[in-house]
Protein backbone atom coordinates (compact mmCIF):
# COMPACT_ATOMS: atom_id res chain seq x y z
CA UNK A 1 0.00 0.00 0.00
CA UNK A 2 1.32 3.45 -0.57
CA UNK A 3 0.88 5.70 2.18
CA UNK A 4 1.15 9.49 1.26
CA UNK A 5 2.23 12.89 3.77
CA UNK A 6 1.75 16.45 2.85
CA UNK A 7 2.32 19.34 4.31
CA UNK A 8 4.50 19.71 7.84
CA UNK A 9 3.50 16.20 7.96
CA UNK A 10 5.38 14.98 5.45
CA UNK A 11 8.37 16.94 6.66
CA UNK A 12 7.73 15.03 9.81
CA UNK A 13 7.99 11.93 8.34
CA UNK A 14 11.02 13.04 5.89
CA UNK A 15 9.34 11.60 2.52
CA UNK A 16 6.49 12.41 0.49
CA UNK A 17 5.08 8.75 0.10
CA UNK A 18 6.53 5.08 1.13
CA UNK A 19 4.94 1.44 -0.40
CA UNK A 20 4.21 -0.33 2.89
CA UNK A 21 2.99 -3.89 3.66
CA UNK A 22 0.75 -3.47 6.50
CA UNK A 23 -1.46 -5.81 8.64
CA UNK A 24 -3.55 -2.92 9.86
CA UNK A 25 -7.58 -3.15 8.53
CA UNK A 26 -8.64 0.46 9.52
CA UNK A 27 -7.17 3.89 9.24
CA UNK A 28 -6.73 3.91 12.77
CA UNK A 29 -5.05 0.65 13.11
CA UNK A 30 -2.90 2.02 10.93
CA UNK A 31 -1.94 5.36 12.61
CA UNK A 32 -1.02 2.77 15.52
CA UNK A 33 0.67 0.44 13.40
CA UNK A 34 3.36 3.57 11.94
CA UNK A 35 3.60 4.61 15.82
CA UNK A 36 4.82 1.12 16.74
CA UNK A 37 7.54 0.90 13.76
CA UNK A 38 9.55 4.33 14.56
CA UNK A 39 9.39 7.43 17.09
CA UNK A 40 9.08 9.91 13.93
CA UNK A 41 5.48 8.48 13.37
CA UNK A 42 4.90 9.02 16.89
CA UNK A 43 5.60 12.63 16.74
CA UNK A 44 4.11 13.56 13.56
CA UNK A 45 0.91 11.88 14.91
CA UNK A 46 0.90 13.62 18.21
CA UNK A 47 -1.51 16.09 18.00
CA UNK A 48 -4.10 13.64 16.37
CA UNK A 49 -7.04 15.80 15.87
CA UNK A 50 -5.11 17.96 13.56
CA UNK A 51 -5.03 15.14 10.88
CA UNK A 52 -6.79 14.51 8.30
CA UNK A 53 -7.35 11.31 5.97
CA UNK A 54 -7.83 10.38 2.54
CA UNK A 55 -8.00 6.97 1.18
CA UNK A 56 -7.63 6.55 -1.92
CA UNK A 57 -7.86 10.12 -2.75
CA UNK A 58 -11.65 10.51 -0.84
CA UNK A 59 -11.19 12.31 2.34
CA UNK A 60 -12.57 9.91 5.29
CA UNK A 61 -13.83 11.64 9.28
CA UNK A 62 -13.89 8.03 10.78
CA UNK A 63 -10.64 6.26 11.26
CA UNK A 64 -12.48 2.87 11.56
CA UNK A 65 -12.93 3.07 7.89
CA UNK A 66 -12.08 -0.02 6.49
CA UNK A 67 -8.67 0.25 3.89
CA UNK A 68 -8.81 -3.66 3.16
CA UNK A 69 -8.55 -2.91 -0.04
CA UNK A 70 -7.41 0.72 -0.46
CA UNK A 71 -4.53 1.44 -2.67
CA UNK A 72 -3.31 4.35 -1.13
CA UNK A 73 -3.94 5.89 2.12
CA UNK A 74 -2.71 9.78 2.66
CA UNK A 75 -2.06 11.69 5.84
CA UNK A 76 -2.21 15.80 5.64
CA UNK A 77 -3.11 18.57 7.90
CA UNK A 78 -6.64 20.93 7.56
CA UNK A 79 -6.12 22.06 4.00
CA UNK A 80 -5.71 25.73 3.27
CA UNK A 81 -6.24 26.18 -1.04
CA UNK A 82 -7.84 28.74 -2.68
CA UNK B 1 -10.24 17.79 -16.49
CA UNK B 2 -13.41 18.40 -17.63
CA UNK B 3 -16.61 17.73 -18.59
CA UNK B 4 -20.03 19.04 -19.33
CA UNK B 5 -23.12 18.56 -17.34
CA UNK B 6 -26.56 19.76 -18.36
CA UNK B 7 -24.93 21.73 -20.57
CA UNK B 8 -22.87 23.17 -17.95
CA UNK B 9 -19.17 23.31 -19.27
CA UNK B 10 -16.77 22.58 -16.01
CA UNK B 11 -13.51 23.18 -16.53
CA UNK B 12 -10.26 22.60 -13.63
CA UNK B 13 -6.92 23.20 -14.24
CA UNK B 14 -4.22 22.50 -11.27
CA UNK B 15 -1.00 24.45 -12.70
CA UNK B 16 2.76 25.89 -12.04
CA UNK B 17 2.08 28.49 -14.95
CA UNK B 18 -0.13 31.64 -14.49
CA UNK B 19 -3.59 32.25 -16.15
CA UNK B 20 -4.87 34.79 -17.81
CA UNK B 21 -8.33 36.21 -17.16
CA UNK B 22 -9.23 37.84 -20.26
CA UNK B 23 -8.39 35.10 -22.93
CA UNK B 24 -10.43 32.70 -19.96
CA UNK B 25 -13.47 34.97 -20.52
CA UNK B 26 -13.08 35.11 -24.58
CA UNK B 27 -13.38 31.18 -24.30
CA UNK B 28 -17.19 31.77 -22.60
CA UNK B 29 -18.21 34.50 -24.08
CA UNK B 30 -18.44 31.93 -27.83
CA UNK B 31 -22.04 31.49 -25.74
CA UNK B 32 -24.68 33.90 -26.51
CA UNK B 33 -26.98 33.14 -23.55
CA UNK B 34 -24.39 33.59 -20.78
CA UNK B 35 -25.87 37.78 -19.07
CA UNK B 36 -23.53 37.49 -16.64
CA UNK B 37 -19.66 36.58 -15.56
CA UNK B 38 -18.48 36.51 -12.26
CA UNK B 39 -14.86 35.86 -11.21
CA UNK B 40 -12.64 35.96 -8.41
CA UNK B 41 -8.93 36.23 -8.55
CA UNK B 42 -6.96 35.29 -5.24
CA UNK B 43 -3.58 37.47 -4.81
CA UNK B 44 -0.30 36.43 -2.88
CA UNK B 45 -0.41 38.84 -0.44
CA UNK B 46 1.52 39.87 3.03
CA UNK B 47 -0.70 38.29 5.56
CA UNK B 48 0.28 40.72 8.20
CA UNK B 49 0.90 37.61 10.15
CA UNK B 50 4.30 38.57 10.64
CA UNK B 51 6.98 41.77 10.75
CA UNK B 52 8.87 40.41 7.46
CA UNK B 53 7.87 41.15 4.21
CA UNK B 54 6.63 37.36 2.93
CA UNK B 55 9.41 36.49 0.27
CA UNK B 56 7.36 33.74 -1.22
CA UNK B 57 4.30 31.39 -0.93
CA UNK B 58 4.91 27.68 -1.92
CA UNK B 59 2.22 25.63 -2.60
CA UNK B 60 2.05 21.75 -2.39
CA UNK B 61 -0.74 19.90 -3.43
CA UNK B 62 -2.24 16.08 -3.46
CA UNK B 63 -1.42 15.02 -7.50
CA UNK B 64 -4.74 13.35 -9.05
CA UNK B 65 -7.02 14.29 -5.49
CA UNK B 66 -6.43 17.72 -6.10
CA UNK B 67 -8.65 18.23 -9.56
CA UNK B 68 -11.02 15.06 -8.18
CA UNK B 69 -12.02 17.29 -5.29
CA UNK B 70 -12.19 20.25 -7.12
CA UNK B 71 -14.30 19.19 -9.73
CA UNK B 72 -16.08 17.60 -6.70
CA UNK B 73 -17.22 21.27 -5.71
CA UNK B 74 -17.92 22.75 -9.14
CA UNK B 75 -20.11 19.79 -9.62
CA UNK B 76 -22.46 20.40 -6.24
CA UNK B 77 -21.96 24.04 -7.17
CA UNK B 78 -23.46 23.14 -11.29
CA UNK B 79 -26.12 21.26 -8.89
CA UNK B 80 -27.02 23.90 -6.83
CA UNK B 81 -27.35 26.64 -9.56
CA UNK B 82 -28.29 27.38 -12.73
CA UNK B 83 -24.52 27.77 -14.76
CA UNK B 84 -23.42 27.81 -18.29
CA UNK B 85 -19.31 27.74 -17.33
CA UNK B 86 -17.36 27.02 -14.56
CA UNK B 87 -13.81 27.42 -14.60
CA UNK B 88 -11.40 26.69 -11.76
CA UNK B 89 -7.56 27.52 -11.93
CA UNK B 90 -6.02 27.07 -9.27
CA UNK B 91 -1.76 27.97 -8.98
CA UNK B 92 0.81 25.33 -6.85
CA UNK B 93 4.36 25.44 -6.52
CA UNK B 94 6.16 28.72 -5.91
CA UNK B 95 4.84 32.30 -5.71
CA UNK B 96 5.58 35.46 -5.15
CA UNK B 97 3.99 38.72 -3.42
CA UNK B 98 1.38 40.02 -6.24
CA UNK B 99 1.25 36.75 -8.07
CA UNK B 100 -2.50 35.58 -9.42
CA UNK B 101 -2.76 31.95 -6.98
CA UNK B 102 -6.56 30.99 -8.20
CA UNK B 103 -9.28 31.75 -10.91
CA UNK B 104 -12.92 31.19 -10.50
CA UNK B 105 -15.00 31.83 -13.09
CA UNK B 106 -18.69 30.94 -13.34
CA UNK B 107 -21.32 32.14 -16.09
CA UNK B 108 -25.20 32.06 -16.18
CA UNK B 109 -27.90 34.01 -17.64
CA UNK B 110 -28.47 35.94 -14.21
CA UNK B 111 -25.96 37.81 -12.08
CA UNK B 112 -27.04 36.21 -8.48
CA UNK B 113 -26.35 32.66 -9.61
CA UNK B 114 -23.43 33.74 -10.90
CA UNK B 115 -22.22 35.70 -7.92
CA UNK B 116 -23.35 32.70 -5.54
CA UNK B 117 -21.81 30.07 -7.10
CA UNK B 118 -18.25 31.84 -7.36
CA UNK B 119 -18.56 32.71 -3.92
CA UNK B 120 -19.37 28.85 -3.09
CA UNK B 121 -16.95 27.47 -4.89
CA UNK B 122 -13.95 29.57 -3.02
CA UNK B 123 -15.37 28.86 0.42
CA UNK B 124 -14.87 25.17 -0.57
CA UNK B 125 -11.73 25.55 -1.85
CA UNK B 126 -10.36 27.03 1.50
CA UNK B 127 -10.94 23.70 3.18
CA UNK B 128 -11.69 20.61 0.70
CA UNK B 129 -8.91 21.66 -2.33
CA UNK B 130 -6.03 19.40 -0.72
CA UNK B 131 -3.79 22.10 -1.12
CA UNK B 132 -1.38 23.53 1.27
CA UNK B 133 0.52 26.88 1.78
CA UNK B 134 3.89 27.67 3.44
CA UNK B 135 4.65 31.03 3.73
CA UNK B 136 8.33 31.56 3.18
CA UNK B 137 10.71 34.93 4.92
CA UNK B 138 14.10 35.94 4.90
CA UNK B 139 14.48 34.24 8.16
CA UNK B 140 12.03 31.86 8.05
CA UNK B 141 9.21 29.51 7.09
CA UNK B 142 5.94 28.59 8.05
CA UNK B 143 2.70 26.74 7.35
CA UNK B 144 -0.40 28.26 6.81
CA UNK B 145 -2.85 27.27 9.48
CA UNK B 146 -6.63 26.47 8.50
CA UNK B 147 -8.77 28.96 9.94
CA UNK B 148 -11.92 27.51 12.05
CA UNK B 149 -14.10 30.11 10.36
CA UNK B 150 -13.36 28.85 7.34
CA UNK B 151 -14.83 25.37 8.13
CA UNK B 152 -17.73 26.83 10.30
CA UNK B 153 -18.58 29.18 6.44
CA UNK B 154 -19.57 26.09 4.74
CA UNK B 155 -22.61 25.41 7.22
CA UNK B 156 -23.65 28.63 5.97
CA UNK B 157 -24.33 26.97 2.29
CA UNK C 1 -14.54 60.82 -11.37
CA UNK C 2 -13.05 59.10 -8.93
CA UNK C 3 -12.15 60.38 -5.38
CA UNK C 4 -9.94 58.17 -2.44
CA UNK C 5 -11.87 57.47 0.94
CA UNK C 6 -10.06 55.77 3.99
CA UNK C 7 -7.44 54.82 1.43
CA UNK C 8 -10.11 52.84 -0.57
CA UNK C 9 -9.53 54.19 -4.36
CA UNK C 10 -13.32 54.34 -6.13
CA UNK C 11 -13.21 55.17 -9.93
CA UNK C 12 -16.37 54.89 -11.87
CA UNK C 13 -16.95 55.40 -15.87
CA UNK C 14 -19.38 56.19 -18.05
CA UNK C 15 -18.36 55.38 -21.15
CA UNK C 16 -19.20 54.18 -24.86
CA UNK C 17 -16.05 52.52 -25.45
CA UNK C 18 -15.28 48.43 -24.28
CA UNK C 19 -13.14 48.07 -21.05
CA UNK C 20 -10.30 45.34 -21.10
CA UNK C 21 -10.12 43.40 -17.59
CA UNK C 22 -6.82 42.06 -17.53
CA UNK C 23 -5.32 45.97 -17.24
CA UNK C 24 -8.30 46.96 -14.80
CA UNK C 25 -7.23 44.24 -12.53
CA UNK C 26 -3.46 45.11 -13.47
CA UNK C 27 -3.73 48.54 -11.98
CA UNK C 28 -5.30 47.25 -8.69
CA UNK C 29 -2.50 44.80 -8.25
CA UNK C 30 0.58 47.25 -7.50
CA UNK C 31 -1.35 47.66 -4.21
CA UNK C 32 0.54 44.67 -2.17
CA UNK C 33 -2.32 44.42 0.69
CA UNK C 34 -5.11 43.47 -1.61
CA UNK C 35 -6.04 39.54 -1.36
CA UNK C 36 -8.69 39.02 -4.03
CA UNK C 37 -10.33 40.77 -6.80
CA UNK C 38 -14.15 40.03 -7.19
CA UNK C 39 -15.23 41.24 -10.57
CA UNK C 40 -18.65 40.99 -12.46
CA UNK C 41 -18.97 41.55 -15.77
CA UNK C 42 -22.50 42.17 -17.37
CA UNK C 43 -22.89 41.28 -21.20
CA UNK C 44 -25.85 41.88 -23.61
CA UNK C 45 -27.76 38.49 -24.37
CA UNK C 46 -30.73 37.63 -25.55
CA UNK C 47 -33.21 37.71 -22.79
CA UNK C 48 -35.44 34.93 -24.34
CA UNK C 49 -38.78 37.34 -23.53
CA UNK C 50 -38.99 37.32 -27.54
CA UNK C 51 -38.86 34.61 -30.42
CA UNK C 52 -37.02 36.95 -32.57
CA UNK C 53 -33.08 37.44 -31.90
CA UNK C 54 -31.85 40.11 -30.49
CA UNK C 55 -30.36 43.06 -33.11
CA UNK C 56 -28.77 45.37 -30.69
CA UNK C 57 -29.07 47.34 -26.87
CA UNK C 58 -29.43 50.82 -26.86
CA UNK C 59 -28.61 52.16 -23.29
CA UNK C 60 -29.61 55.55 -22.77
CA UNK C 61 -28.40 57.43 -19.24
CA UNK C 62 -28.65 60.59 -17.73
CA UNK C 63 -25.18 62.42 -18.23
CA UNK C 64 -24.02 63.65 -14.92
CA UNK C 65 -26.17 62.04 -12.80
CA UNK C 66 -25.23 58.77 -13.96
CA UNK C 67 -21.85 59.06 -12.70
CA UNK C 68 -23.01 60.56 -9.06
CA UNK C 69 -25.05 57.64 -8.47
CA UNK C 70 -22.66 55.36 -9.04
CA UNK C 71 -20.52 57.07 -7.19
CA UNK C 72 -22.86 57.26 -4.17
CA UNK C 73 -23.49 53.43 -4.29
CA UNK C 74 -19.78 52.85 -4.04
CA UNK C 75 -19.25 55.01 -1.11
CA UNK C 76 -21.98 53.29 0.41
CA UNK C 77 -20.17 50.15 -0.09
CA UNK C 78 -16.82 51.67 0.64
CA UNK C 79 -18.79 52.20 4.49
CA UNK C 80 -19.45 48.61 4.88
CA UNK C 81 -16.78 46.43 3.79
CA UNK C 82 -13.15 46.63 3.98
CA UNK C 83 -12.24 47.82 0.92
CA UNK C 84 -8.72 48.92 -1.33
CA UNK C 85 -10.62 49.34 -4.63
CA UNK C 86 -13.43 49.73 -5.91
CA UNK C 87 -13.93 50.06 -9.89
CA UNK C 88 -17.35 50.85 -11.81
CA UNK C 89 -16.96 50.65 -15.67
CA UNK C 90 -20.60 51.11 -17.13
CA UNK C 91 -21.00 51.34 -21.20
CA UNK C 92 -24.08 53.17 -22.88
CA UNK C 93 -24.64 53.72 -26.21
CA UNK C 94 -25.40 50.86 -28.87
CA UNK C 95 -24.06 47.19 -27.80
CA UNK C 96 -24.60 43.96 -29.62
CA UNK C 97 -24.84 40.51 -28.55
CA UNK C 98 -22.26 39.24 -26.16
CA UNK C 99 -20.91 43.02 -25.63
CA UNK C 100 -20.29 43.77 -22.21
CA UNK C 101 -22.00 46.39 -20.34
CA UNK C 102 -20.54 46.83 -17.06
CA UNK C 103 -17.72 45.83 -15.14
CA UNK C 104 -17.94 45.80 -11.36
CA UNK C 105 -13.92 45.25 -9.94
CA UNK C 106 -13.72 44.77 -6.06
CA UNK C 107 -10.56 44.04 -4.54
CA UNK C 108 -9.97 43.93 -0.37
CA UNK C 109 -7.71 42.01 2.25
CA UNK C 110 -10.33 39.22 2.53
CA UNK C 111 -12.57 37.51 -0.18
CA UNK C 112 -16.06 37.55 1.59
CA UNK C 113 -15.71 41.37 1.66
CA UNK C 114 -15.05 41.96 -2.15
CA UNK C 115 -17.47 39.40 -2.77
CA UNK C 116 -19.98 40.99 -1.22
CA UNK C 117 -19.18 44.22 -2.09
CA UNK C 118 -19.32 43.52 -5.73
CA UNK C 119 -22.80 41.50 -5.76
CA UNK C 120 -23.61 45.04 -3.48
CA UNK C 121 -23.38 47.55 -6.19
CA UNK C 122 -24.21 45.25 -9.05
CA UNK C 123 -28.01 45.12 -7.20
CA UNK C 124 -27.75 48.77 -6.32
CA UNK C 125 -26.65 49.64 -10.24
CA UNK C 126 -30.16 47.51 -11.26
CA UNK C 127 -32.42 50.04 -10.18
CA UNK C 128 -30.53 53.46 -8.54
CA UNK C 129 -27.95 54.14 -11.75
CA UNK C 130 -30.11 56.50 -13.95
CA UNK C 131 -29.59 53.99 -17.22
CA UNK C 132 -32.20 52.59 -19.86
CA UNK C 133 -32.18 49.89 -22.07
CA UNK C 134 -33.75 49.31 -25.25
CA UNK C 135 -33.63 45.94 -27.12
CA UNK C 136 -34.38 46.32 -30.79
CA UNK C 137 -35.24 43.60 -32.58
CA UNK C 138 -35.38 43.32 -36.74
CA UNK C 139 -39.37 44.08 -36.68
CA UNK C 140 -39.69 46.30 -33.48
CA UNK C 141 -37.83 47.79 -30.42
CA UNK C 142 -39.10 47.50 -26.39
CA UNK C 143 -37.81 49.12 -23.29
CA UNK C 144 -36.51 46.36 -21.01
CA UNK C 145 -38.72 47.21 -17.86
CA UNK C 146 -37.45 46.96 -14.75
CA UNK C 147 -38.38 43.68 -12.59
CA UNK C 148 -39.94 44.19 -8.99
CA UNK C 149 -37.63 41.61 -7.49
CA UNK C 150 -34.90 44.13 -8.40
CA UNK C 151 -36.27 46.55 -6.01
CA UNK C 152 -37.13 44.16 -3.53
CA UNK C 153 -33.69 42.67 -3.77
CA UNK C 154 -32.15 46.02 -2.33
CA UNK C 155 -34.23 45.33 1.41
CA UNK C 156 -32.05 42.58 2.02
CA UNK C 157 -28.87 44.58 2.05
CA UNK D 1 -35.86 75.65 -15.05
CA UNK D 2 -34.57 72.82 -17.49
CA UNK D 3 -36.92 69.82 -17.42
CA UNK D 4 -35.52 66.46 -18.68
CA UNK D 5 -36.97 63.39 -20.27
CA UNK D 6 -35.69 59.62 -20.51
CA UNK D 7 -36.23 56.55 -22.12
CA UNK D 8 -40.39 55.97 -23.20
CA UNK D 9 -41.07 59.58 -21.43
CA UNK D 10 -38.86 61.26 -23.77
CA UNK D 11 -40.32 58.91 -26.89
CA UNK D 12 -44.42 60.26 -25.65
CA UNK D 13 -43.15 63.92 -25.22
CA UNK D 14 -40.86 63.88 -28.40
CA UNK D 15 -37.73 66.21 -27.01
CA UNK D 16 -34.95 65.32 -24.23
CA UNK D 17 -34.66 68.51 -22.50
CA UNK D 18 -37.06 71.56 -22.54
CA UNK D 19 -36.42 74.84 -21.04
CA UNK D 20 -39.40 75.56 -19.45
CA UNK D 21 -40.96 79.45 -17.11
CA UNK D 22 -43.18 77.42 -14.46
CA UNK D 23 -44.98 78.84 -11.24
CA UNK D 24 -45.49 75.49 -9.56
CA UNK D 25 -43.59 74.88 -6.32
CA UNK D 26 -43.79 71.12 -6.15
CA UNK D 27 -43.39 68.23 -8.07
CA UNK D 28 -46.92 67.55 -8.20
CA UNK D 29 -48.02 70.97 -9.15
CA UNK D 30 -45.37 70.88 -11.84
CA UNK D 31 -46.87 67.47 -13.66
CA UNK D 32 -50.43 69.62 -13.58
CA UNK D 33 -49.16 72.17 -14.93
CA UNK D 34 -47.65 70.08 -17.46
CA UNK D 35 -50.46 68.20 -18.44
CA UNK D 36 -52.56 71.49 -18.34
CA UNK D 37 -50.61 72.60 -21.14
CA UNK D 38 -50.39 70.02 -23.96
CA UNK D 39 -51.73 66.61 -24.58
CA UNK D 40 -48.52 64.87 -24.99
CA UNK D 41 -48.19 65.69 -21.21
CA UNK D 42 -51.24 63.60 -19.79
CA UNK D 43 -50.46 60.81 -22.07
CA UNK D 44 -46.91 60.93 -21.04
CA UNK D 45 -47.71 61.03 -17.20
CA UNK D 46 -51.01 58.88 -17.47
CA UNK D 47 -49.65 56.07 -15.50
CA UNK D 48 -48.37 58.32 -12.84
CA UNK D 49 -46.94 55.53 -9.84
CA UNK D 50 -44.64 54.32 -13.09
CA UNK D 51 -42.86 57.56 -13.16
CA UNK D 52 -39.47 58.54 -11.02
CA UNK D 53 -38.26 61.99 -10.39
CA UNK D 54 -35.13 63.29 -10.15
CA UNK D 55 -34.66 67.16 -8.66
CA UNK D 56 -31.29 68.27 -9.54
CA UNK D 57 -30.00 64.86 -10.12
CA UNK D 58 -31.17 63.90 -6.75
CA UNK D 59 -34.15 60.88 -7.30
CA UNK D 60 -37.01 62.20 -4.68
CA UNK D 61 -39.87 59.53 -3.62
CA UNK D 62 -42.46 62.64 -2.64
CA UNK D 63 -44.01 64.37 -5.07
CA UNK D 64 -44.41 67.29 -2.41
CA UNK D 65 -40.92 68.16 -2.56
CA UNK D 66 -40.23 72.00 -3.51
CA UNK D 67 -38.95 72.84 -6.73
CA UNK D 68 -38.48 76.91 -6.11
CA UNK D 69 -35.26 76.86 -6.64
CA UNK D 70 -34.34 73.93 -8.46
CA UNK D 71 -32.44 74.02 -12.18
CA UNK D 72 -33.74 71.31 -13.21
CA UNK D 73 -36.44 68.17 -12.89
CA UNK D 74 -36.09 64.98 -14.59
CA UNK D 75 -38.71 62.68 -15.31
CA UNK D 76 -38.40 59.18 -16.13
CA UNK D 77 -39.65 55.60 -15.53
CA UNK D 78 -37.96 53.02 -13.05
CA UNK D 79 -34.10 52.59 -13.88
CA UNK D 80 -32.35 49.52 -15.91
CA UNK D 81 -28.91 49.94 -15.18
CA UNK D 82 -25.98 47.34 -14.83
Amino acid sequence: MKILYFSWLREKIGVPFEEVEVRSETVGDLIKELINQDHKYELAFEDIKSIRVAVDQKIIQDFNVSIKNAREVAFFPPMTGG
Amino acid sequence: MHQTIKKCYISVNVQKVDFDINSEIKKIKSNKIIGGIANFTGVVRNSGREKEELVSLELEHYPGMTEKAIMLICEDAQKRWNLNFIKVIHRVGRLFAGDNIVLVLTASAHRKEAFKSAEFIMDFLKSRAPIWKKEHYRTHSSWVQSKEEDELILNDW
